[in-house]
């Protein structure tokens, strides 16, 4: 832990407009430096330089005393650094082997080297904690848990000299999570230098050696990671701290009339009889480890995946609608945010605008099928304005978001058009503290008007925070009701691990 | 080249009406060999009239046709020589021309009259006849045969008339001729079609005495199928339209005989009539021009 | 506003083109030109309304060509051996372009089949039946039909360019004003996003491809009226023009993104190209040559467009 | 193993349509039946196999066909009025289908055009030059080049099909068992993860164009081969028969996904039907109903493979 391994000084980059400006920053042999900030500040650009992904418009950068400017990602690891995309970088028809040595195939006269390759394969599926994983299996059909698991095993693959980790535990459970902090603690302590981005405050703290903090693309403070704490970053993040209201749950009425009833359903995936009733005004939260199924529920709740046996039944002013597929559902009133923004949200090469407003049901910006456009632009810049999207305009192009300015837009989505019953697998990932906190006083609020929110998350504190109940899924099956009153997170993590319990576990 | 004429037609003070060749496929060496003969021949005449020469890129793209007809109205030629792609739907397009007070020559292949008639249009046709040429052929190679033996037809596009033609030409001399009509299918005119269906064929009929072809490049891919059969004893092939590629095969006795219709000058024979047409009122006949027979001995 | 500035570099190779034809050839600027070109547009308009609104809804129709040609030979034979009025026969003929694009939709959407091959084996059959139909033959039909391809008295349109006209407004409409219009965006896009978004993804596949095969039957009776006669072989290769032209008009081939105006604006570089070539009378080889250089150079100028949209907001 | 499962219901499809014949067909059991066919694949094997290729990296090429018949014009050119030995003849062929495919790539890769219509541009080039090359006449080359196309003594198999076969096993091996073969499907799944994980997308694209390219070329040999003549229409429409061959055989136009064994079942598939077809005599409206359907109905079985795959990894 001596030279600089990295140093960048006054780097400035921008797009339309400035993204990045006079950034300084070195970053020790063998340091883990964590990087935080509002969605929009500039960590993934950041990153992205670095890693080659974008080139910068100036300053310099050396990497262990030599100057260092890649040409693109293939300059980047061939010179030692090495990134985990936040937007992940998975080919899916490729097999996980394949896509985790992308990078450099170990090959002999270009013919792919099988064997090798493998037993590689599997040691490093083993560490990551993905052990019982065929390495043949095609990666398209992976959950997303397991994909960020890849993308980050696909960084590490590699030796290098400085790894990039842009937000790896978004969609990790907080187990998963330690793994991957143990395995980044070990490569720092060889001397890899690891540039740490999360919106886990908390972890940043834990695992960082050092922090820096972004706000608009200037760095505002870089300080070791003892000398501060969650608040302090927060305030450092903002400009202008306030915690969420938090003591809006409590104001919450709720009725006990059911709005969905869910009777004894179950799916390929799901092969446990699932039932329950939920009610007008509740937040029920659905917790479980990565693969336990919660993704598969909603989607079967939203119709997506078809029903092996039981029914879902809607209830709504005396009458009762089946739900059989994503039409019926929307349609009695129902909304669904999948985990996925990527493949399951995002219209790429759509402006915000039109990503905003095509799903919904466009109620109050069309009469008779006929859009009002006027009418359009309003209501998206005023929800643009109420969950402080970061973006130059509507018409600016999806892709050029940053990811949690992306994943407010999806929510966004929801949020306006009329539905009574939400479905949001993830809701949170990717956003900073402080728009978490809007989002969920903006669940509250929903909760307030009588609507009902099923919402699945990785965090559990985050799911006791807002949820009126919690389910537990574990293997696949419905195994335990919390309410808020009965609850503690020892007994929800033990409900977690229930079903594993008898069984080898599935995660470390 | 071709555009140079067009800039020569807009000389100042020429006075020289411009004459429309309006042909099928341009891609065909029938037609091309057509459209070289009106070119040498106006290179000749270059005092009396210019030419402008137009095709369509597929030959069975009516609808191609008929726009160029009405360019040609538009552009304001003087006469139109026409080789209509189809032998009625062209006509409501002529007679748009005819109102503009433009001079038509039908050549190659002889529109409806019916169709005429009911327009008021008299349109002097200027060709041969596609039905003679084929039984002419069809004859000849019957004398080569013995009655009874089988023989298939290779169609082109089923729709155009001269195959029509050429097929009733065969099948008449076939018929005459007491032979054995075993397959008739089309090969679009084409010479990779043709070795195709030809093969299939020849393994249908095993004992296949002869093939009639409407065209000579299906003539060709037909001999090519014959010769990878290895039935270049048994089997006699005959073509239509003479061209080029097909002379050494009738040199080395692999195709017996084709027609000539004389494309170089067929189109010249248009513009001769429509030039008499520019200067004189007079009526003018219908006139059919020769076909020849093209066997080994012809080519010498 | 935005979508006229989008549209610029499109319409800007259509104006090159036009003044490129007026220097070369002798009599191109006229009245006469002008009529001609328009009385060729109303069949391929039609088809590429169609084809663009397949394109954008992710899928492809291959089978418009033939479909074009099938329905012609339907209108022939009401008229001409059925003996049915021009009204019923153009029901007819639209009505057979419903059938064949709904069974293209109805494999595509349901059974979920790739759209390129459904079309493709379409393209086959339909070709097959407009031969039945005419037994091979070109049906002439006359004046009775030739009517809808001739000006309207006094105003040197014709009711077939109305028609294709308000057909280019209609969809041009629908796509960017209307609410369905913003579902067929959507499910070009990202079909998964938008089935997650309780959007019946497959009933837009099938719809739009059902659509196209009725257009393709307004085709084949703006071909038969502008022929005078029904040529089972109408359309042959109408396909490549019509999703030459909606691509050059900046429809993606990917889905998603596209727009009828721009198609339209396509179908005007076609039929200009065409015309201005004939009455150059250039040889068969440099026309070949020519029309593939125009329709790259016309994407290669409409990809400044794409270019600079991507400069301006990244 | 697994990708011989995975090709097996598009081998159902063949084994249905063989029988079907065999039971319709006097003589369609038969050796020289069987000759016949193997004759008649290698040009479009070898084009079929570019297309591949070019799908998979997410493009498309049109102008394969027209490619095809102006490098077998530069054959009899070369043979004929150039007085060039048949290899250098085929150099020269396959040296004009890589220029024609590298343009083709470079304007796809590097200017970012939509492979589409680069190609729909070069497929009226490559057939104006086509004409050019010979005057529009086809031009006849005799035994010298007729004996790649004709049996190696013995063995009932011509060099010509070695050489169609040789290529499908490379093409296949590169694909499944290469770096560059994974890039490619990589590249064709996801451009821009290809892209982050350092490699050369648009070399692929513009190299993969050059080898449909340089294939093309080497089908015109074939094709002249066939013909024993060079015919400047020669390839005309190929196109279609290519990629229809390659998505019969399970591989998507959306690009990330295909295989070239598959691929060439799909070619055994036309050809077995065209040869059938013809060997029954059917007339050509029939013709084209039977085409269209089987090319359907081949799909239509293939997708229960997918669909099944689909069930099995949920
Ligand atoms: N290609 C682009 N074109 C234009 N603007 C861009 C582009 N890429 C990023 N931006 C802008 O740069 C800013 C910083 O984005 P960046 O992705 O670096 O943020 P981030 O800090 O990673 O945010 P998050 O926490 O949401 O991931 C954002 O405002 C974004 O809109
Ligand atoms: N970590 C994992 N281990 C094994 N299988 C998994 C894992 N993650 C996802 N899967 C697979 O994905 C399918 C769907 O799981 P689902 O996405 O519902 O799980 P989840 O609880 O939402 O987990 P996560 O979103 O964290 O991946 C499961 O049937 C399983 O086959
Ligand atoms: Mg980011
Ligand atoms: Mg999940």
């Amino acid at each position: 832990m001596a030279a600089a391994r990295l140093s960048i000084q006054n780097l400035h980059k921008s797009f339309s407009v400035p993204v990045l400006t006079g950034i300084n920053l070195t970053v020790k042999r063998g340091e883990i430096h964590g990087l935080v900030g509002e969605n929009g500040a500039g960590k993934t650009t950041f990153g992205s330089i670095l890693a080659g992904f974008v080139s910068k418009d100036n300053g310099m950068i050396t990497l262990d005393g030599v100057e260092y400017e890649p040409s693109g990602p293939k300059d980047a690891f061939e010179a030692g650094i090495s990134c985990a995309a936040q937007e992940l970088s998975l080919i899916n028809p490729l097999s996980v082997t394949e896509n985790i040595a992308l990078r450099k195939l170990p090959h002999s006269c270009s013919v792919i080297s099988g064997q090798e390759l493998e037993q590689r394969t599997r040691s490093i599926l083993q560490r990551v904690g993905l052990g019982s994983l065929d390495p043949d299996t095609r990666t398209g059909t992976l959950g997303l848990a397991e994909r960020q698991l890849l993308e980050f095993a696909k960084s590490v693959f590699l030796d290098c000299r400085v790894l990039i980790l842009d937000e790896p535990t978004a969609a990790l459970t907080a187990q998963q999570a330690s793994v991957l902090h143990e395995i980044v603690t070990g490569l720092a302590a060889s001397g890899t230098s690891v540039i740490y981005i999360s919106h886990r405050l908390q972890d940043v703290l834990e695992v960082s050696d050092n922090v820096t903090v972004l706000r608009d693309g200037r760095i505002v403070t870089t300080a070791p990671a003892g000398s501060m704490g969650v608040a302090e970053l927060m305030e450092y993040m903002s400009g202008d701290f306030q915690t969420g209201n938090k003591t809006a749950r409590c104001a919450a009425a709720q009725t006990p009339e059911p709005v969905l009833e869910v009777e004894h359903i179950t799916t390929e995936e799901l092969p446990h009889e699932i039932s329950f009733t939920a009610r007008a005004g509740e937040i029920i939260g659905i917790a479980g480890l990565s693969g336990s199924g919660r993704s598969e529920l909603l989607n079967a709740l939203f119709g997506l995946t078809p029903l092996t046996g039981g029914a879902i039944s809607r209830h709504s002013a005396g009458e009762k609608v089946r739900i059989s597929n994503p039409g019926t559902a929307k349609r009695s009133g129902m909304a669904y945010l999948g985990e996925d923004r990527q493949s399951m949200g995002l219209y790429p090469g759509h402006p915000v605008l039109t990503n905003m407003m095509v799903p919904g049901d466009l109620q109050g910006v069309a009469s008779m099928s006929l859009l009002d456009n006027r009418r359009e632009a309003a209501a998206a810049e005023k929800l643009v304005e109420e969950l402080s999207v970061k973006c130059d305009g509507l018409d600016q192009d999806i892709d050029q978001l940053s990811g949690g300015n992306q994943q407010k837009i999806l929510i966004a989505r929801w949020l306006y058009c009329n539905s009574d019953i939400f479905l949001f697998d993830e809701p949170t990932r990717g956003i900073d503290v402080g728009t978490k906190n809007m989002i969920y006083n903006l669940m509250f609020d929903l909760r307030h008007e009588g609507k009902t929110i099923l919402f699945t998350s990785s965090e559990i504190e985050e799911l006791m925070a807002v949820g009126d109940r919690i389910f537990v899924l574990s293997r696949r099956k419905l195994v335990e009701t919390f309410t808020a009153d009965n609850w503690s997170e020892t007994e929800i993590l033990a409900a977690c691990f229930r079903e594993f319990a008898t069984r080898t576990p599935h995660v470390h | 080249a071709d555009s140079e004429q067009t800039a020569q037609g807009s000389a100042p003070g020429a006075d020289r009406p411009t004459i429309a060749l309006v042909m099928k496929s341009l891609a065909n060496e029938f037609f091309v060999t057509m459209a070289d003969g009106a070119r040498a021949h106006q290179e000749l005449n270059d005092e009396r009239y210019d030419l402008v020469i137009n095709g369509i890129k597929n030959e069975v793209d009516l609808a191609q046709q008929v726009a160029l007809i009405d360019q040609m109205i538009a552009s304001n030629v003087d006469a139109i020589v026409i080789s209509p792609a189809d032998s009625k739907a062209v006509v409501p397009a002529l007679a748009r021309a005819e109102t503009a007070g433009i001079i038509i020559i039908n050549i190659d292949n002889r529109l409806e009259k019916d169709i005429l008639s009911e327009y008021g249009l008299t349109i002097p046709f200027v060709g041969p006849d596609n039905f003679l040429g084929a039984e002419m052929v069809g004859t000849h190679l019957a004398s080569k045969l013995a009655p009874g033996d089988q023989v298939a037809i290779l169609e082109g596009v089923p729709t155009a008339f001269n195959s029509q033609r050429r097929t009733a030409g065969f099948r008449k001399a076939m018929k005459d001729a007491g032979m054995n009509i075993v397959a008739q299918q089309s090969a679009q005119w084409d010479q990779t079609m043709a070795v195709t269906v030809t093969a299939a064929i020849l393994v249908q009929h095993p004992d296949l005495a002869a093939i009639l072809c409407s065209n000579d490049n299906m003539a060709l891919g037909a001999a090519a199928a014959v010769s990878q059969a290895g039935k270049e004893d048994q089997v006699q092939i005959v073509g239509f339209d003479n061209i080029s590629a097909l002379h050494d095969l009738i040199r080395g006795g692999n195709v017996l005989a084709t027609i000539d219709q004389h494309a170089d000058l067929l189109a010249v024979y248009g513009i001769e009539f429509a030039l008499e047409a520019l200067q004189s009122d007079l009526p003018l006949e219908d006139k059919t021009t020769p076909v020849d027979l093209i066997t080994g001995t012809s080519i010498e | 506003m935005r979508s006229l500035v989008k549209e610029n570099f499109i319409f800007a190779s259509l104006i090159l083109l036009v003044i490129f034809f007026g220097l070369a050839a002798d009599n191109f600027f006229s009245l006469v030109t002008l009529r001609t070109i328009l009385n060729q547009l109303p069949a391929l308009t039609v088809v590429t309304v169609g084809m663009t609104l397949v394109l954008i809804v992710g899928g492809i129709d291959l089978s418009v060509g033939s479909v074009l040609g099938f329905c012609a030979t339907i209108v022939g034979m009401a008229m001409m051996n059925w003996d049915f009025s021009i009204v019923t026969a153009c029901f007819l003929a639209i009505g057979a372009g419903i059938i064949c694009g709904s069974v293209n939709g109805i494999l595509a959407a349901y059974l979920a089949l790739p759209s390129f091959i459904v079309t493709l084996g379409m393209l086959e059959m339909a070709r097959g039946m407009a031969y039945i139909t005419t037994d091979s033959q070109t049906m002439y039909i006359g004046a009775s039909i030739q009517k809808l391809a001739l000006p309207i008295s006094g105003t040197g349109v014709s009711p077939a360019l109305v028609i294709a006209l308000s057909t280019v407004f209609a969809a041009q409409f629908i796509l960017t004003r209307t609410v369905p219009g913003r579902h067929i965006v959507a499910v070009g896009a990202n079909t998964r996003a938008a089935r997650m978004s309780g959007i019946d993804t497959k009933l837009y596949r099938m719809v739009v491809l059902a659509v196209s095969g009725a257009l393709a039957g307004l085709g084949g009776i703006f071909n038969a009226a502008y022929l005078g006669a029904a040529d089972p072989n109408a359309g042959a290769g109408m396909e490549l023009a019509a999703i030459a032209a909606a691509v050059i008009g900046g429809t993606s081939l990917m889905g998603g993104r596209g727009s009828v105006a721009g198609a339209f604006a396509g179908v005007l570089i076609i039929a200009i190209l065409q015309n201005g070539l004939a009455q150059l009378g250039v040889s068969e080889p440099a026309k070949r040559l020519i029309t593939g250089g125009v329709i790259i150079i016309a994407v290669f100028i409409d990809s400044w467009r794409i270019r600079r949209d991507r400069m301006r907001t990244g």
